[in-house]
């Protein structure tokens, strides 16, 4: 009985390390992720509107494309929103660029893994530059023939960051 | 201090079932279920070649 | 209707075998002949729905509001590797047919990543519990899809006469490289 | 020494004569650089987690071995995991949900189970290294072929700061021939069955030769 008492101790001892070990590596790991996470996040929104200050807004309404709106010091605003696209199992996510009066001036994608030759060519910078920039909320963003699924969900993405810009203006 | 605690009582949990487990005699009838899979060596499978070998082990 | 098209993109589309490796090690050893195929489906599934069920209510109110996230691979693998002894321990106790069929499977699925995948999904992609409940029976119902039609497969490859070097797990890849073919036709049904 | 290490590489090398290891293998092979940042992980995780249960070996009873060693593996992975995730965020976000599924790798437990618990600490480490070399290996070789045939160039670049690339061959006359299947799950299994049946080649033909030598 006396060495199943001391294994069951032991292995208490183990599991108490086991956490201890975890709890200390996360006290020094978490501040560096946050950290990443911030200035990867200002990174972005400086590529739109460069050496402007931030602040994060949320007068819109929540729905599942909006990730979050900025507003961009008396400049204009950039809305950063995702949706799955035909690999649903990465999201498209797509940081927008507005000026004051709510036209699209920029737009970048962070993270997309679409097919390559037919989702991503929704990507490439000229289709991106003649179909989602210098857009206002009442004209019509077409879609790109061979990547239906890709460009459907930048659409919808493009109206849910059109609507939320007009609440928030 | 209170993950220590918590990981302690999962592992806690975890080793009674294991224990409990092991002690409760298998049915009638299928001690030596044995199954003719060879091509994994998934070591805590009982099927596995290791446990051919450490039958006294156990 | 969002429901319907989650479980059937977890059965069709983004199969689990097929689309994301996972599961793989036991898929290639246990898929010899369709009676162990069905065994394995089955505890596979039994155990996926329980421990995610079980992760999930662990995640959200134990780990969320202490604010300790980081311990939840641990606790994933610990809550499956219970789970999976405690229903052995039943199963031994009240039914020996049962334990017939899917006892030489128990154990082995603490180590089999699909368990593991769908418990961290459930949490990565936010799921309600509903969705959880639903993603938590689709993956594995997909899992045991491709292992029954694979062990059909694997049963008449046996006769085949493949060279030398390609029997066993090389002609198996070979056919799991063509399913994953016809799988992926299925992309667009959703 | 150098026997076994050989041996470890090509004759058991335990992703493609064990079959040990399959679902990180086929998923993270798509790109060179995801390769060795797995290999090296593992390698981590597998060299570490033969010391602290050969070190724990004589006191852990029968009983509760596997308990002990899925509490030491698990802490082992999750702790690999927040460092990348701190320091390595690139090749965090291309391996994802990999990194935390290398927990229930069939290597590591196996060779806890089947070597770290009966030798002592120092060739359980060197054990830990030589497993871990051979599963890189057999990644990278994979990897460098998949990511050749899908794109026709292999670079690879500091998992640090992604932008510094270290090393890197591409060929721009094949660029027009390239096969994105191969970096599909399609290709991944196929370009593994090549090479399985490859290795399974060189065993039969070792084996064929014992078997003259013991006739003669």
């Amino acid at each position: 009985m006396k060495k199943a008492m001391l294994s069951v101790l032991l292995l208490a001892l183990v599991a108490a390390l086991a956490g201890a070990a975890i709890t200390y590596v996360n006290g020094i790991t978490e501040p560096v992720i946050e950290e990443n996470v911030a200035n990867e996040e200002r990174e972005n929104l400086l590529k739109m509107f460069p050496d402007g200050e931030f602040i994060e807004l949320d007068g819109y309404t929540m729905n599942d494309c909006i990730l979050s709106v900025y507003e961009a010091k008396d400049r204009g605003y950039v809305v950063k929103a995702a949706a799955y696209g035909y690999n649903t199992s990465t999201p498209i996510i797509v940081l927008i660029g507005f000026d004051k009066d709510g036209k699209t001036i920029g737009i970048s994608a962070l993270q997309q893994q679409e097919t390559s030759g037919y989702g991503a060519r929704c990507f490439e910078k000229i289709f991106m530059e003649d179909t989602y920039v210098n857009k206002t909320a009442d004209d019509k963003i077409d879609t790109l023939s061979g990547a239906t699924r890709t460009s459907s969900a930048m659409q919808k993405i493009m109206e849910a960051a059109f609507e939320a810009v007009s609440e928030v203006r | 201090m209170k993950a220590v605690i918590y990981v302690v009582i999962l592992v806690g949990v975890y080793a009674l079932a294991y224990i409990l487990n092991h002690r409760t005699k298998k049915p009638a009838g299928c001690e030596n279920l044995r199954e003719e899979c060879s091509s994994c060596h998934i070591v805590s499978c009982p099927a596995n070649a290791v446990y051919e070998g450490g039958k006294d082990r156990d | 209707m969002k429901l319907l098209s989650l479980a059937l993109a977890a059965i069709l589309v983004n199969n689990v075998v097929l689309t994301k490796y996972l599961g793989l090690c036991p898929f290639f050893g246990v898929s010899r002949n369709f009676r162990s195929a069905i065994g394995m489906g089955l505890a596979v599934t039994f155990v996926i729905f329980g421990a995610s069920l079980i992760t999930y209510f662990l995640y959200y109110l134990i780990l969320l509001p202490n604010g300790m996230e980081y311990l939840r691979l641990i606790t994933f693998i610990l809550v499956i590797a219970s789970f999976v002894q405690l229903t052995e321990m039943f199963i031994k106790k009240y039914s020996a047919s049962l334990y017939k069929t899917l006892g030489i499977y128990l154990p082995l699925i603490t180590t089999n990543c699909v368990v593991l995948y769908v418990a961290q999904e459930n949490i990565t992609m936010k799921y309600t519990l509903l969705e959880t409940c639903v993603n938590s029976l689709a993956v594995p119902a997909g899992y045991m899809l491709v292992l029954v039609l694979f062990a059909c497969m694997r049963e008449r490859l046996e006769g085949a006469d493949t060279p030398r070097a390609w029997k066993g797990v090389p002609i198996a890849l070979i056919t799991a490289a063509l399913m994953a073919m016809a799988f992926s036709g299925l992309a667009g049904i959703i | 020494m150098w026997r076994n290490f050989k041996d470890s590489f090509i004759k058991d090398n335990p992703v493609f004569s064990m079959f040990l290891g399959l679902c990180s293998v086929l998923a993270i092979s798509t790109t060179f650089n995801n390769a060795v940042g797995m290999g090296l992980c593992v390698t981590i995780v597998l060299i570490f987690s033969n010391v602290i249960i050969s070190l724990l070996r004589k006191l852990i009873s029968n009983e509760i071995r596997i308990p002990v060693y899925i509490v030491v593996i698990a802490s082992l992975v999750t702790i690999v995991e927040m460092l990348v995730h701190a320091y390595a965020p690139s090749l965090y976000r291309s391996l994802g949900v990999f990194l935390s599924l290398v927990v229930v790798n069939c290597i590591i437990l196996g060779r806890a189970e089947a070597f770290a618990s009966k030798n002592d600490v120092f060739s359980s480490a060197a054990d830990g290294f030589g497993m871990g070399m051979a599963y890189t290996f057999a990644l990278v070789l994979i990897s460098v072929v998949r990511e050749f045939l899908a794109n026709g160039s292999v670079i690879f670049y500091d998992p640090f700061d992604p932008e510094k690339v270290i090393f890197g061959f591409a060929f721009e006359s094949l660029k027009p021939y390239t096969m994105p299947l191969a970096a599909s799950s399609v290709g991944a299994f196929l370009v593994f069955a090549c090479f399985a049946a490859f290795f399974a080649m060189l065993k039969n033909r070792a084996a064929d030769k014992e078997k003259e030598a013991d006739k003669q």
